[in-house]
């Protein structure tokens, strides 16, 4: 039986799921970091600079301070599901987040230990590899909208309940103009899986055109420049569906207070915030992976990148390491930049009202998602002609 | 035990327990709480069926939308507790319970016997295997050219139900005071 | 004990277990008083099935159980807009959701 | 371009122009709508065209191009698909259907234009297009069936179009009722053919039906092609279902032309001719079409003499020629019948058009004895109504002359024809020549009979360049089919229609070549008994328009007979219709009121005192109902289980 | 590995995270003292005098309703993205393309629908 071999591979594989799930989670103290200091930056002042280097040590104040406070439940909540809420929170966000690949698979030959042979095995630097990546990830993001409505409803308040119900309006309204502008993209690389999609985009920018082939060495072959559109609407709706500034409108100081989460307070408070940076992973994520050529670099095709590697280093393994460390960077660069367009859009933009914002999403989003699905399935219809 | 097997167990007990308790929970809202799970269950046995984009689409539409509306509409009701959550008659609801039971009992035989019968038949022959991109492909191949009328039918239907849906939800609604 | 029932999976499985969850859903039409959790129990039926057409599919390997899922689907959340449409707005009217209440509709 | 993408535009293209029109038919401007529609079918005619340039470019053996698009239903061993054929035979169809069509569209644009329905009306005539060209496409039985019923309703619709008008209604009725009739025949004809062969595709029939060796005088094949042919004689007006054709005249004019002469009324004849492999198997009913038909050529040809209806002339003419159509058919002449079918749709669509434009110019009078000497007020529609004459009296070397001669030449010679048949058709021939002078003198030439207050004038041009493109197709479209006997004196020109249909026309048990002299003699008897009665009816109607009066003065019990058409109307309704009602009266009376009613209320009573028993289970609460089910499904499970 | 034991592996590590983390926001914080007001639920400065009965605007509903009709349809554009080259590939482009767009189009005119009667307004 070849479970002997399994285990080894099972057991990496568990750990890298552990280890996704604590990256995501330890992003969010850094992230928030960030988000102060830039705002701090955009908004022409300091930010937090006593505590630490640079303010870095407020991140561990912040920790403590959540995890001391007083932990209670308001006497009309529902106990169960004031509890359940910020776990499921955290949820959606891990699962989805951990179907992301990250970088190119590590191959490990085969090695000695504890007196057997093992391997070889490959290692996919993502939690697991999903056919259908994408649909899975939308599936699973939008069982979100429970967590608003569990915490919203469980809370026993009315300004939770209504803000849980804004929030949950809004997330599914925006979904649609999300899900069709993604039928663009994937008609584009015929296929829902994340790697190959990110495999489809290495090189310089070249495609068919009715039996022409058309090369622009200066530019990579990235989707943002067949899909401007799509990618518009998807950063957009991808706002939205995290509920950030300028779609915030979940919580409002003069109405709703803070929203679904009102009542919650402590380490309970910190799941959802968490859960709100998780959304803008995924997003910047996929944003990246759909437009930006994923984990690969620009002009430089991965099978370049494989043979440059293997001229450097001994073996095939630590090749294949040393270009999954590089794609790994790259990605990581790419990333980086989207989460901070996430916090620089949330200190720059004035947020929407509540009528505008379902009005862009119904009237304008969703016909203009519809328009890119028609233009690019036309496009490629007659591009093969 | 292989990981399968172990995997149908388990989601075979998630499901009946929460497709149970949707029906044994006097409070709706956890009825359809539950009834969420179920359906996050079914997508997961559609994964080991190998059906990824059906559960995809499962998760996407029961999970993500149908049921979100459910819990919604109870959340708008503020719907506490159900006065009377059961059916009170004594004799009707014994009977009830006893024709579930016997069904159930029934479909359950008539399962076994058909598969013995069935023999050869049902012999584990997955032509469906790999990733799921095969599997889709192949789905929007016949969807869109054995079934194509259906799916037009469908795209009809879906409109006289968001005109009819919306019409009705923001009617006066009934005609008399009871 | 014969454990081959517990380690080989096969579509007796899941026909069983699609079975029962029907079962419970009919359950639930029969005994519940609540229209909503009454639609939910027909969504339960409604997805048992959709396991079974699934299951054929997988193990007489054609693929038009998967469309049929897709179909039965649509349909669900068809009747769903529709059920809840109409328990809306009877609710809004009459402030009631008891089935037996919706009695006074007829003739 | 690939053939089912053309075959789809040539299908849909009047489709869409219907849904176009539909959707804007309260719209009043006849040039949107009408260039809509035009334009719909002159898409479709150049699909034809497309069509037909590649059919002619494929090998003479499997000249076919077959389309199917789907599985329209599978029951069993019953399988049909939306099949869609072209071959020689609807080539022919498709060409004619779609190109008269587009110039009767043209045609309708202008005689349409103060019509307020004008956008539904072109709606309906896009409609026809369509369902016509399923009708002549389809690969099955059942296919066409879809077409014909569809063509019979735009029919109704289109005669019915002035439905204010009580009796255009009634017409538009009387034609759906009738032709109801002759479907029924056909839905049995084909149940016939099914039970016989187990299919209905028209291949498969054709290469089967030499296989089913016929027995008895009323086996299966001639029983189905019997059936066939009554619902021909529905659709094609033929005795003795055709009565609704005179009265359809009510319907607007180029809606005559279209439906009632070109198209719609010829789909008998197409049906027959393309099971021709089947119908030459059951000599029985050949016999029974060429007498049907022989009868029909010259009793409609009678009728036609003493109508005053400028449009019930030619609809009776039509129902005539069609007889001439099914005398072809009925002695094996098939491409004959398709042939005359072809230029009798180019003159009489021609004619109807001509008339259409006198009866516009003439401010919708439609009377022959208020018209005479328009000749100098409209020359152009003079001129090319003088052509659809002359092509209709079969003057040599007109595309009459050729279809019409060969249809008499092969009812003489054919081993299926007799020498009676051939006398009737000259008949026929004669009397035709008779009433269609008649009908041209006392129309545009003599002296006018136009009340003063009454102007006529020329037509717009959008209406008489269809007539002049007809009246060119009148003239020369027979030139295609010249005979041999006529050919060989032409620089040996050669019988293209022969070569084309010749696949597909399977050859008359028994034929022997006809030898040139009974040819030439058969010819000359029918011209010169046509040219002698042209005459008279020129002496009579132009010269001294006394005599006719006189003669039918003197003839006047006879006179009287045809003028109200042989009384057939009333013979139906007193033979038939109201012996029908009385007897339906007696037995609802005597059976109905007096006896069932009394035995319902019984049923009745004890059905109620039942019913308030059971009543008590109808509770109205649904969770009961559902259990019913259930419970139902238990018991029929278990019985299922432990059987 | 089969793919079975990958979701063995999400489902097992989901499940006991949520148990981990539902375990740490328990037993994290200091134990709360009881107050009755600190206990109420939150209002404005003002004490909470009604019970908790809010009329809440059937407005959400519709958009959920809408919501679910047009994520089937969209739902229903995947599959065809999907294959939609290969069909290219296999000649029955036009066709698919056509019927996609008769689809789009009866989209389109529920959404126009939706627009024009109001559905989508929100005051």
């Amino acid at each position: 039986m070849g479970m002997g071999k399994d285990i080894f591979e099972i057991t990496v594989n568990g750990l890298k799921l552990v280890v996704i799930f604590l990256m995501m989670v330890q992003m969010v103290p850094i992230l928030v970091w960030l988000e102060r200091r830039g705002s701090a930056f955009i908004q022409d002042r300091l930010g937090p600079n006593r505590v630490g280097p640079l303010g870095l040590m407020q991140l561990l104040a912040d920790a403590v301070k959540f995890l001391t406070k007083e932990n209670f439940v308001p006497d009309t909540a529902k106990p169960f599901l004031y509890y359940a809420a910020p776990v499921f929170a955290l949820i959606p966000g891990a699962v989805a987040f951990s179907a992301i690949p990250m970088s190119s698979p590590i191959q490990v030959g085969t090695f000695e230990m504890f007196g057997s042979t093992w391997g070889p095995y490959t290692f996919l630097v993502q939690g697991y590899e999903i056919g259908v990546g994408i649909v899975f990830i939308l599936g699973v993001s939008s069982l979100a909208a429970y967590t608003l409505l569990m915490a919203g409803w469980g809370s026993g308040n009315k300004y939770t309940l209504m803000g849980a119900l804004r929030a949950s309006a809004q997330t599914i309204s925006y979904e649609l103009a999300l899900g069709l502008s993604i039928v663009g993209v994937i008609m584009l690389y015929g296929t829902f899986n994340l790697t190959e999609m990110t495999l489809a985009q290495q090189g310089p920018l070249s495609f068919t055109f009715l039996g022409n082939n058309v090369t622009a060495s200066w530019l990579p072959n990235w989707g943002i420049f067949y899909q401007p559109l799509a990618a518009i609407l998807f950063f957009s709706a991808a706002f939205a569906e995290s509920n950030r500034l300028p779609f915030d409108l979940a919580e409002g100081e003069s109405e709703l207070v803070g929203g679904f989460h009102t009542e919650y307070g402590g380490f309970k408070f910190n799941m959802f915030f968490i859960g709100e940076y998780g959304h803008m992973m995924i997003a910047s994520g996929l944003m990246v992976l759909f437009f930006f050529g994923g984990y690969t670099i620009p002009y430089v095709s991965v099978a370049e990148l494989n043979e440059w590697a293997a001229s450097v280093t001994s073996t095939a393994g630590k090749a294949s390491a040393l270009v999954a460390l590089i794609h790994f960077l790259a990605f990581n660069v790419k990333f980086a930049f989207f989460m901070w367009v996430f916090i620089w859009v949330r200190w720059t933009l004035p947020r929407f009202r509540y009528d505008q914002l379902m009005d862009l999403g119904w009237k304008t989003m969703l016909p203009w998602a519809l328009a890119n699905t028609i233009i690019t399935a036309f496009v490629i219809y007659i591009a093969s002609l | 035990m292989t990981a399968d097997a172990f995997l149908f167990w388990f989601l075979a007990f998630v499901t009946l327990a929460s497709g149970l308790s949707v029906i044994l929970m006097s409070n709706p809202i956890y009825s359809a709480l539950c009834l969420a799970m179920t359906m996050v269950g079914i997508s997961a046995l559609f994964v080991t069926l190998n059906a990824f984009f059906i559960a995809g689409v499962q998760l996407i539409v029961y999970a993500g939308a149908v049921m979100v509306l459910f819990t919604m509409v109870i959340m708008l009701f503020d719907l506490k507790k159900d006065v009377q959550a059961f059916t009170k008659g004594k004799f009707t609801g014994a009977v009830k319970i006893a024709s579930v039971g016997l069904l159930a009992g029934l479909v359950v035989g008539a399962i076994a016997m058909s598969v013995s019968l069935m023999g050869e038949k049902t012999t584990d022959n997955p032509v469906m295997v790999g990733t799921g991109m095969e599997t889709t492909k192949a789905l929007g191949n016949i969807l869109f050219s054995k079934y194509i009328f259906g799916f037009e039918a469908l795209g009809v239907l879906l409109l006289v139900i968001a005109v009819g849906a919306v019409a009705l939800a923001r009617s006066k609604g009934g005609t008399h005071e009871h | 004990m014969n454990t081959e029932f517990i380690t080989n999976i096969g579509l007796t499985h899941y026909l069983v277990l699609a079975a029962l969850l029907f079962v419970i859903g009919m359950a639930g039409v029969l005994v519940r008083r609540n229209v909503i959790v009454l639609l939910m129990s027909i969504e339960l039926m409604l997805n048992s099935v959709n396991l079974t057409f699934v299951a054929f599919s997988k193990y007489l390997g054609i693929l038009d159980g998967h469309i049929m899922v897709f179909f039965v689907m649509t349909i669900a959340a068809a009747e769903a807009a529709v059920g809840l449409a109409l328990a809306v707005s009877i609710f809004k009217r009459f402030n009631e959701v008891n089935i037996r209440f919706f009695e006074h509709l007829k003739g | 371009m690939n053939h089912s993408l053309l075959m789809a535009i040539l299908i849909l293209a009047p489709f869409v122009g219907f849904l176009i029109n539909g959707a804007r038919y309260k719209k009043h401007s006849g040039n949107v709508a009408g260039s809509i529609a035009t334009v719909a079918v002159a898409i479709s005619f150049i699909s034809a065209i497309l069509l037909v340039v590649d059919l002619i470019s494929m090998p003479a053996e499997g000249r076919r191009i077959a389309v199917s698009f789907f599985e329209w239903m599978a029951i069993d061993k019953f399988k049909v698909n939306a099949g869609f054929v072209v071959d020689q035979i609807s080539a022919i169809m498709i060409l004619v259907i779609t190109g008269v069509g587009t110039l009767i569209h043209l045609f309708s644009i202008g005689y349409m234009h103060h019509d307020k329905g004008v956008a539904k009306y072109f709606a309906y005539l896009n409609l026809f297009i369509f369902n016509m060209l399923l009708l002549v496409l389809g690969d099955s039985l059942l296919v066409m069936f879809v077409g014909w019923e569809g063509v019979g309703l735009c029919s109704y619709l289109l005669i019915g179009f002035w439905f204010t008008d009580k009796e255009k209604a009634a017409a538009g009725m009387k034609a759906f009722i009738t032709n109801r009739i002759g479907d029924a025949a056909f839905l049995l004809g084909m149940f016939v053919l099914f039970i016989t062969f187990g299919t209905l595709n028209f291949s498969e029939l054709n290469a089967l039906a030499p296989t089913v060796a016929e027995s008895t005088w009323l086996g299966a094949l001639t029983l189905g092609t019997l059936f066939l042919f009554i619902g021909a004689t529905g659709k094609s007006a033929q005795i003795p279902l055709y009565v609704w054709l005179p009265d359809a005249m009510a319907g607007p004019t180029p809606v005559s032309a279209l439906i009632h002469a070109a198209t719609m009324v010829t789909a008998g004849v197409y049906m027959i001719v393309r099971l021709n492999p089947l119908f030459i198997m059951a000599p029985n009913t050949m016999m029974v079409i060429a007498i049907i038909g022989a009868a029909t050529a010259v009793f409609a040809a009678t009728i036609g003499i003493t109508q005053n209806d400028i449009k019930k002339v030619l609809a009776y003419s039509t129902v005539s020629q069609l007889g001439y159509m099914f005398l072809a058919v009925g002695v094996g002449a098939f491409g004959a019948a398709m042939f005359h079918l072809m230029t009798h749709a180019f003159f009489k669509a021609l004619m109807f058009l001509g008339s259409g434009s006198v009866i516009h110019g003439m401010h919708e009078e439609q009377d022959i004895r208020k018209m005479g000497g328009l000749k100098k007020y409209m020359p152009i529609t003079h001129i090319t109504f003088v052509m659809g004459w002359l092509a209709i009296i079969g003057t040599p070397l007109f595309s009459g002359f050729f279809s019409k001669d060969e249809i008499l030449a092969y009812a003489f010679h054919s081993p299926m024809g007799s020498p009676i048949l051939w006398a009737a058709g000259v008949v026929g021939a004669t009397l035709t020549a008779f009433y269609m002078t008649r009908l041209m003198a006392l129309t545009f030439w003599g002296k006018s009979r136009v009340s003063p207050d009454v102007h006529p004038h020329e037509s717009s041009a959008i209406m008489t360049i269809p007539l002049i493109i007809l009246a060119i197709l009148s003239v020369f479209a027979g030139w295609i089919g010249v005979p041999h006997v006529i050919g060989e004196h032409l620089g040996h020109m050669p019988n293209f229609w022969e070569h084309w249909l010749h696949p597909m026309i399977s050859p008359i048990p028994g034929w022997t070549a006809i030898d040139h002299t009974t040819e030439w003699v058969l010819m000359g008897c029918s011209v010169g008994l046509a040219t002698v009665s042209a005459i008279v009816a020129y002496q009579f109607y132009v010269k001294s328009p006394e005599t006719p009066k006189k003669i039918a003065e003197s003839i006047k019990p006879v006179y009287n007979l045809v003028n109200n058409k042989y009384f057939v109307d009333e013979a139906y309704f007193g033979g038939i219709i109201n012996p029908l009602i009385n007897l339906s009266k007696n037995t609802w009376y005597y059976i109905d009121v007096n006896f069932i009613d009394k035995m319902t209320f019984w049923a009745g009573d004890l059905v109620r005192g039942m019913g308030s028993f059971v009543r008590s289970v109808q509770t109205g609460n649904m969770q009961q109902y559902a259990m019913y089910i259930g419970i139902g499904v238990v018991v029929a499970l278990s019985f299922v289980i432990m059987r | 590995m089969p793919l079975g034991g990958v979701i063995f592996i999400v489902i097992f590590i989901a499940l006991f995270g949520a148990f981990l983390v539902w375990l740490a926001a328990n037993i994290t914080g200091t134990k709360p003292v009881y107050n009755p007001v600190k206990y109420e639920p939150y209002e404005c400065g003002i004490p909470g005098i009604e019970k908790k009965e809010t009329k809440i605007s059937v407005k959400y509903y519709l958009t959920a309703i809408l919501f679910i009709l047009f994520d089937i349809e969209i739902i229903f554009m995947y599959p065809w993205a999907i294959s939609f080259r290969e069909f290219i590939s296999t000649g029955g482009g036009a066709f698919v393309f056509i019927s996609m767009m008769v689809f789009i189009a009866i989209f389109i005119f529920g959404l126009f629908w939706e627009v024009k009667s109001k559905a989508l307004e929100w005051d």
